[in-house]
């Protein structure tokens, strides 16, 4: 006899539909983090923008680690942090560095570079 | 993980060496200041002869899915890097460096940034070699994450220019973009696999395979990835970034992007595409039919929009910025054709020789271009000095009769790069007609050859405007660079570009040997890996 | 096997959510952003009913609990909202709500420990710091013009294309997953003995828990776990028998007598031990990497946002001077 | 006459074929460490090195190459062996034969390849001592550069001569030829220079493509492009063979083709009629390039093809007759031209065409000793003559004009250039017993031996450039090193780059107490030093010690004989060829020197001394060594009478007491234009110039027009559809950032939407 993780971490199996609710969310969130980025011209909210769509392959993440009753997808998600947060840094030293230059948070006056 | 210690001993070099340089970059004597290039040098001396001294046993590189490929590519690595830090030497901090020479301005250690640069072209080599150690997504997007997050910081620094920041931006934002993409693909890769350890995967894919198919979320999951991964390699529809960040940037820096992140992205997508294993379709030699397809659009729209707009360019960086995205088209014909038994028939192989085949050259081409400047630096807005290099083809016009050896070395670059018998680029090409054509992807070789044609084209303008033009009025503003290290690389890439051609046999049989073991033999993956976690947990917990 | 949801639903609700989306995103005269945001909502509001319809249908089995649909919502609609509010400020305060929603979700999820994380990293740490920047980065606006925005934040750039080639991705992709889903094998259940078998000073402790209690099988004080002996003598691992869920007890501690002891039946595995477990043991790499990249970063924005000396006009000015000089020193 | 013990050709072959082993890696060395000098060499230039580090560097690998060869002669002499440095090329796309292309990178070393290793080695050694004073003046500028390529050159004919198959040939080839091309153009400055290294380039281009060919040809019938597996093959042993019985019609035509382009491929690299205009430009470059490169090795690449590829030649009736009649016809027209010119150097130039065309002919006539003998002997004498010829140059600033020098013998400083001078002049001419004479004789006698098409004409024309030769050489010593003393700086004076320079040279020789009569009254010639007279001295020495070959082996024709029997070379041709020689094939005696192949067999039959020629009733092979002496001697009488100073001989002969004026010019002006049409060279640049470059300026002009007419048609078509498709595709780089972020997404989505909907 032995104790699983459904018995013993997690409280149940998770059924296949279940599963989809949070990936349909997941990917609603990826969409709209996508759409944001395309759309805002403001540097720093097209950053946010990024961070949700990272949110939601957290989301995926954690909902397939939760069918699949183990940790690794957990796991991933905590390195996922790990880089956004990294990402942040720089991307928000990087606009200040700009701002600083241009006066503006405006991404797309950035276009000099073309052809 | 001990006995994966054993061969990450490059990597450690590469970061112990990172520390130092980060340190020593603060020192007020600019003789100390001096030494980082000569110590990131040296470090990626010694990571190669590590990566070369520690080759993983079939026991010890169970655990990776491609354990032989770690010697070869972070040999290349190391090879091409030594030539990028002899390029990248006094890219940034000039104008400083010398007022402080000249006692224009006393010593400020945030003024200077030239400490952190190596450091960050060390982190990002790092995050390099650690591609190509990935066991797993896991380690795999951390890797690809650490080499892409110093070039945005590179870009942005390596001139007091504002097209540095707005390169910088361009490539950070898309950058983000990309990797969020990929990161949910890899997700629904974990979704589809319910693993992350590329071997599992690998074994989890081949028993989707064996019944009813790639499940669709691994599909999406896969094809997300390596869409996203087409931005570390410039692949459309990725690829708008490049020419303008390789325009902004300066030079030496562009040189870096051309061989970092591609070389990131393709070890990655070689992982990626060995865990799915060539074994489908109507030959059973070929990825699953959505991969192949996807492949195959990217290939052909990669190498084609790239020559085409290279065309259309007069600036030389984006001339070659858009030339290294058809290189990428040219390198993904390989990944469709997948491994084979002899290097002629194997396109992963060639995918490995020709890495370090454009490494070498484009290094050699952007150090010409990085060797020519204006005579004087000029103050920007902000108060710095940049020192401005050439990027218009006028700049070269009787280059060749004016500065030889820079005049030549592109020439010779500039062939090797246009894939010209008896230079190196054309035994890199040849391996990917080969293997395309033993893959049975004729239409796709016939495309390869049509964009090689129309690549001639602006390729022979890097030829004829040293070799036939008189030099006009642009190309006199500009005199060699005093860096003498980098006109040395582009002497050092014409050379090697000629030099190789003998040694390119021998490479290819390296490159082939990196690759074949673990992608030819089935056996391998049935009684190696299968029963690999079992082995390994009593002893984990016997471990402990 | 047949997708979770039928395809025309799914394709006329993204239509639906596709025209929502555009709706609400900001632009230049009109604003739509209300009935945006209910088309919006009624789509996704269908799919998860047709879903959960289903899921009645089966017997109630795939029906998720109803808290996954409180915070689901709230975690979409404040993404909505965060792309389409015009005022950055507000964007980051909705994308916390919609980081505390998705901890709702990771909470229903039973993932106890990334809850915990995100709403500490992300929510406390990231946000904030998002925050700070925005205030540093937006003019601190005038009297005449209080609510004005700037127009870049006010107009959306080419919401239609962006929304289409958004909405294709979430089409090809929630159909991938509506056909993948079903088809997903069920995981064979993973033995937790096994990771809890690493944490011997919880199994002893629930044992000596057990003798406190007054319950029969725990250990007494004198008592300890046994171990095994290497070779060079020194003590090895603790005897723990996984298969037949029994610890080797030492029962003096000087050594000699052993006795078995069963395995604490009450022992649970905790999440966070589990995570924690599974991260040094099998990512151990991984974590060196992230180290690395976050001394990166660090490094890297203070590269970046290093003050640099502003010139003041006189110093420009002779500076331009000197450098002339040199200039035509040189020349 | 000495009949040696004949072996039949196929087991000659079969010989070898045992006896090819395994060489030692340490010979590997002779190649690598002229390479070793070129990346240390290259370090320098990296590291701006500004001093004479360079030229040591080369001399101290270039000494370790020559001491290796010298060490393998010893170890190796007699055999055949390989030795492999790594596999280059393996291609292989089937298992059958011709299917799998392999070419290593590995060494032949047999006789032939040893020969010419040592003397590459050998003279490269001593040029590279000689340059390190030579170009002193360029210390700091082009100094490395010069050595890099000099190290490379090195290389390149190393990896020519030595390679193990016909692919590595090609590498050296080409590698010899960009190194001329480079150190021609090293004066770049110069606009002659730069036009002479294009005209290098370009007729070298020709005979490559022909080089290039042949060798494609031979993969293509042989299957491979090793010369191991080549000279054994079957296929091969079957051809000669069937030539050897008479059936040469068996032949195919694609295996004799080979044997043509190879040829072409040989008169470009060796500047054979009508490919050889570019050596005598070539002489831009620097004097010890034309001495190492333009003299003594790498215009001797052709002749070792034709040697190292004998057997094939031999499969075609008609390639080795061409290489005879082009080969003297190249030695009559470089002579006349030679005898016109007034620049020493560019005598030297045509002297070393017309010698080339000697050899060839002698090939052609089935001498390869006699050809590889006068290959070795002119290596050392027209080295030394180049090597004299640039020390004049640069002690006298550039000036080369024979007109406007006169009288060195009797300066001070210039006695051993003198005599070094004299020394290759007497090689040159063939005056009797020097090598030149030796080699030159069993080239002349086998002319007259061998039956061909004109063969003895052509030893008749021959001769007579024999004669013509110790004309115009002689011609060069009396005017320039007798007489009175007399000169004028060269232009090269007047550089500001070498002012300072001169000033240096003029103190560290002393202002010698000579005269000064000639208007440069501040020009002083500075004597050479000890390092150009050491090799000098070194030499003449050498170039006189080569008669002594001769002696070595008599039996077997000299020392040459002895070496080539164990090669290619001689594999076709066992016999001694000073001799009425038997070409003995499975017992039967056939007519002389394997003429089978000319379809000559059946008249000679069973009669050994059928074949053999003769010279006015005499044995050739004696009555040579006279008639060519006084041939060679009538010559130099002429030189004397014409050009000698006064007191030449009492007065009889000689009288010239003035630089620029002599009895020649009388006679030149009562022979009309010729002199001067022969000083203009025959007009034959003016003449490829009229037939190549006029029509092709006709040509392109048609095609300007047609291509201007259909500018918008389908010529243009394909540079401008992808501009067009570049054209549409470049609005996608608009340069905005959320243009860009747009069309990535848009491209993702749509691109996996697509291929989602097709496959799934």
């Amino acid at each position: 006899m032995m104790t699983t993780l459904a018995q013993s971490g997690f409280p149940e199996a998770m059924t296949t539909l279940t599963l989809y609710h949070y990936l349909f969310i997941s990917a609603v969130m990826f969409t709209l983090g996508l759409i944001g980025f395309i759309t805002r011209r403001n540097l720093i909210v097209m950053f946010l923008c990024t961070e949700m769509m990272f949110q939601a392959s957290g989301i995926a993440l954690v909902a397939f680690s939760r069918f699949y009753l183990e940790y690794t997808g957990q796991v991933f998600v905590i390195f996922v942090l790990t880089i956004a947060a990294a990402e942040a840094a720089l991307a928000l030293a990087l606009v200040v560095l700009l701002f600083k230059r241009n006066e503006t948070l405006d991404g797309s006056v950035w276009s000099l570079l073309k052809g | 993980m001990a006995e994966r210690l054993a061969y990450l001993w490059p990597e450690i070099t590469l970061f112990i060496a990172t520390c130092v340089v980060m340190v020593i970059g603060l020192s007020p004597s600019a003789a100390v200041r001096k030494l980082c290039p000569l110590i990131s040098g040296l470090s990626l001396a010694a990571a190669g002869i590590f990566a070369i001294g520690t080759t993983p046993t079939v026991a010890e590189g169970a655990q990776g899915l491609m354990p032989g490929m770690l010697p070869y590519a972070k040999a290349i690595i190391a090879v091409v890097g030594i030539m990028l830090v002899m390029l990248l030497a006094g890219t940034v901090d000039r104008g400083e460096e010398e007022e402080l020479e000249t006692g224009k301005r006393i010593f400020d250690a945030q003024r200077l940034t030239g400490g952190e640069f190596y450091a960050f072209f060390l982190f990002s080599l790092t995050g390099l070699m650690l591609t190509a150690s990935a066991d797993s997504l896991i380690w795999l997007f951390l890797a690809l994450e650490l080499t892409s997050l110093p070039t945005y910081v590179m870009v942005t620094i390596s001139t007091a220019r504002s097209k540095a920041k707005e390169a910088g931006i361009k490539y950070f934002f898309l950058g983000a973009l990309g990797a969020s993409i990929f990161l949910y693909g890899f997700s629904l890769l974990y979704g589809g696999t319910g693993a992350v350890n590329l071997v599992e995967i690998k074994n989890q894919i081949a028993i989707q395979l064996a019944g009813d198919g790639l499940n669709p979320i691994t599909t999406a999951g896969l094809m997300l990835s390596i869409v996203g991964i087409g931005f570390k390699i410039a692949a459309v529809p990725m690829h708008y970034y490049t020419a303008d960040v390789y325009q902004g940037a300066a030079s030496p820096v562009s040189a870096m992007l051309a061989f970092v992140p591609k070389t990131a992205g393709f070890l990655a997508l070689i992982l990626l595409c060995a865990a799915i294993g060539w074994n489908s379709g109507e030959t059973g030699h070929a990825l699953p039919e959505t991969i192949r397809l996807l492949l195959w659009v990217m290939a052909v729209l990669t190498m084609t929009l790239g020559n085409v707009l290279a065309l259309l360019q007069t600036s030389m960086k984006r001339m070659l910025a858009y030339s290294s995205i058809a290189h990428s088209g040219y390198m993904l014909v390989g990944l469709i054709a997948g491994p084979g038994a002899t290097f002629t028939e194997s396109g992963i192989s060639a995918i490995m020789f020709y890495l370090l085949t454009y490494g070498i050259m484009s290094t050699g081409a952007f150090a010409v271009i990085a060797s020519l400047e204006r005579a004087h630096a000029q103050r920007t807005q902000t108060g710095e000095l940049a020192y401005d290099e050439a990027d218009s083809i006028e700049a070269i016009r009787g280059l060749a009769r004016t500065k030889p050896l820079l005049g030549w070395s592109l020439v010779i670059c500039a062939f090797s790069l246009l894939g010209f018998p008896l230079t190196v680029g054309f035994f890199g090409k040849l391996p990917l007609f080969t293997a395309g054509v033993s893959a049975g992807e004729t239409p796709l070789v016939v495309i390869l050859g049509i964009n090689s044609a129309i690549a001639a084209f602006y390729y022979l303008r890097l030829v004829a405007y040293p070799l036939f033009d008189e030099a006009g009025d642009e190309a006199d503003g500009f005199v060699t660079t005093p860096i003498r290290t980098r006109t040395a690389t582009g002497a050092i890439g014409a050379i090697a570009v000629l030099g190789m051609t003998v040694f390119a046999g021998p490479i290819i049989g390296l490159a082939h040997e990196s690759v074949s073991p673990t992608l030819d033999s089935d056996t391998h993956t049935d009684d190696g890996i299968a029963d690999e976690p079992k082995l390994e947990e009593p002893e984990t917990i016997a471990g402990q | 096997m047949e997708a979770v949801i039928s395809p025309i639903i799914l394709y006329a609700m993204i239509v639906l959510g596709a025209l929502g989306v555009l709706l609400s995103l900001p632009r230049a005269r009109a604003n739509f952003a209300l009935p945006g945001f209910l088309i919006g909502a009624t789509a996704g509001g269908v799919v998860l009913l047709a879903l959960a319809s289903k899921a009645v249908a089966e017997g109630g089995g795939g029906l998720p609990n109803l808290y996954f649909y409180l915070f689901g919502f709230v975690a979409l609609a404040s993404g909505l909202r965060m792309i389409t509010h015009p005022k950055p400020v507000y964007s980051a305060l909705y994308f916390i709500m919609t980081i505390l929603a998705t901890c709702g979700l990771f909470l229903i999820l039973s993932a106890v420990f990334m809850a915990a994380a995100l709403v500490i990293i992300y929510a406390g740490a990231i946000l904030i710091t998002y925050l700070f920047v925005i205030m540093l980065a937006t003019q601190s606006p005038t009297e005449e013009m209080v609510e004005e925005q700037p127009v870049f934040d006010r107009v959306a750039r080419e919401p239609v294309l962006a929304t289409i080639s958004g909405f294709l991705l979430l089409a090809m992709l929630s159909t991938m997953l509506a056909k993948g889903v079903p088809m997903l094998v069920t995981p064979s259940a993973t033995n937790a003995d096994e990771i809890l078998a690493q944490f011997p000073h919880d199994i002893e402790k629930a044992l000596r828990h057990r003798t406190t209690m007054g319950d029969e099988g725990g250990i007494l004080p004198t008592e300890t776990l046994a171990r095994s002996v290497n070779e060079d003598g020194t003590p090895g691992e603790f005897v723990i028998d996984v298969a037949n869920r029994t610890v080797l007890v030492q029962v003096d501690a000087e050594g000699g007598a052993t006795r078995t002891v069963a395995w604490p039946e009450d022992l649970e595995l905790g999440h966070v031990q589990a995570v924690g477990y599974e991260l040094i043991k099998g990512h151990p790499g991984a974590i060196e990497i992230a180290g690395v990249i976050l001394l990166m970063a660090m490094v890297g924005s203070v590269v970046l946002a290093r003050k640099h000396m502003q010139i003041d006009e006189d110093a420009k000015r002779a500076q331009a001077q000197s450098l002339a000089s040199r200039e035509g020193a040189s020349s | 006459m000495m009949i040696s013990p004949a072996t039949s050709l196929a087991s000659g072959a079969a010989d070898a074929a045992a006896a090819v082993g395994a060489a030692p890696t340490w010979v590997l060395a002779i190649p690598f460490l002229p390479m070793l000098a070129v990346v240390l060499n290259t370090l320098c230039a990296v590291f701006g090195n500004k001093t004479k580090l360079p030229a040591w560097i080369t001399v101290g690998c270039l000494a370790g190459s020559f001491v290796v060869t010298m060490l393998a002669y010893m170890a190796l002499s007699g055999e055949t062996n390989t030795v492999t440095a790594w596999h280059w090329f393996d291609l292989s796309w089937g298992d059958g034969v011709g299917q799998s292309m392999v070419a290593n990178f590995g060494f032949y070393i047999d006789n032939l390849t040893l020969l010419w290793m040592m003397f590459v080695t050998g003279l490269a050694t001593l040029i590279a001592i000689y340059a390190s004073e030579y170009m002193e003046h360029d210390v700091g500028k082009g100094y490395t550069r010069f050595f890099v390529a000099f190290g490379l050159f090195v290389f390149s004919m190393l990896c020519l001569v030595m390679g193990d198959n016909l692919l590595m040939l090609y590498l050296g080839w080409e590698g010899v030829g960009l190194c001329s091309y480079l150190l021609i153009g090293y004066f770049y400055k110069k606009p002659e220079a730069v036009a002479a290294a294009k005209k290098a380039f370009i007729v070298n281009r020709i005979g490559d493509l022909g080089l290039a060919i042949g060798v494609m040809l031979t993969f293509v019938h042989f299957g491979t492009l090793e010369y191991e597996v080549l000279f054994n093959s079957a296929q091969l042993q079957g051809y000669i063979s069937a030539v050897q019985e008479g059936r040469a019609g068996d032949v195919p035509l694609m295996a004799q083709l080979i044997a043509v382009f190879l040829m072409i491929g040989a008169f470009g690299k060796s500047a054979q009629f009508p490919l050889y205009v570019w050596l005598p430009d070539a002489m831009e470059g620097p004097t010890p390039v034309s001495a190492l490169i333009h003299a003594a090795t790498m215009v001797t690449a052709g002749l070792y093809l034709i040697a190292r590829m004998l057997p094939v030649f031999l499969l075609s009736e008609w390639a080795l007759p061409v290489v005879a009649w082009v080969g003297t016809i190249t030695a009559l027209l470089a002579a006349t031209i030679g005898m016109a010119q007034f620049d020493i150097k560019r005598i030297m130039a045509y002297s070393t065409v017309s010698q080339l065309g000697y050899m060839f002919a002698g090939l052609a006539f089935l001498s390869s000793t006699g050809g590889v003998f006068h290959v070795v002997t002119h290596a050392f004498f027209k080295a030394l003559l180049f090597l004299c010829c640039g020390a004049v140059m640069h002690g006298f600033a550039g000036q080369l004009d024979l007109r406007k020098l006169s009288g060195l013998w009797h300066m001070k400083g210039w006695r051993i250039v003198s005599i070094g001078m004299l020394i290759g002049c007497l090689n040159l001419a063939g005056v009797p017993f020097t090598a030149g004479y030796f080699s030159k004789d069993m080239i002349l006698a086998e002319a007259f031996v061998t039956p061909g098409y004109g063969y003895s004409f052509l030893g008749w024309v021959l001769l007579l450039t024999a004669g013509m030769t110790a004309y115009y050489t002689f011609r060069v010593f009396f005017r320039v090193f007798t007489g009175p003393v007399q000169y004028e700086a060269g232009d090269e004076h007047h550089g500001s780059d070498d002012h300072s320079h001169e000033h240096e040279a003029g103190d560290a020789h002393g202002h010698d107490g000579h005269s000064h009569e000639d208007h440069h009254g501040h020009f002083h010639p500075h004597a050479p030093g000890m390092r150009i007279n050491g090799v000098l001295a070194t030499l003449s020495v050498l170039a006189i010690l080569a008669a002594g070959l001769y002696f070595i082996s008599p039996e077997k024709h000299g020392w040459i004989g002895d070496m080539l029997e164990e090669s290619t070379a001689h594999n076709i041709y066992t016999a001694d060829h000073s001799s009425a020689a038997m070409f003995v094939i499975d017992g039967d005696a056939h007519g002389a020197h394997g003429h089978d192949s000319h379809g000559h067999a059946g008249d000679h039959g069973d009669h050994a001394h059928g074949a053999h020629g003769s010279i006015l009733g005499y044995d050739p092979h004696k009555v040579m060594y006279y008639i060519s002496a006084v041939f060679g001697l009538t010559g130099i009488l002429i030189a004397a009478w014409a050009h000698g100073p006064k007191g030449l001989v009492s007065g009889f002969i000689g009288g010239r007491v003035e630089a620029g004026k002599c009895r020649m010019d009388g006679v030149a002006a009562k022979l009309g234009p010729i002199p001067r049409w022969a000083e203009n060279k025959w007009y034959v640049d003016e003449f490829y110039a009229f037939i190549f470059v006029t029509p092709l300026r006709v040509v392109s002009h048609i095609f300007h027009m047609i291509d201007k007419l259909l500018v918008d048609g389908l010529v243009n078509l394909f540079g401008y559809l992808p501009r067009m498709l570049g054209r549409g595709a470049q609005p996608g780089q608009s340069g905005v950032l959320h243009g860009y972020a747009l069309s990535m997404a848009g491209g993702v989505g749509v691109i996996l939407f697509i291929v989602a909907w097709v496959t799934l």
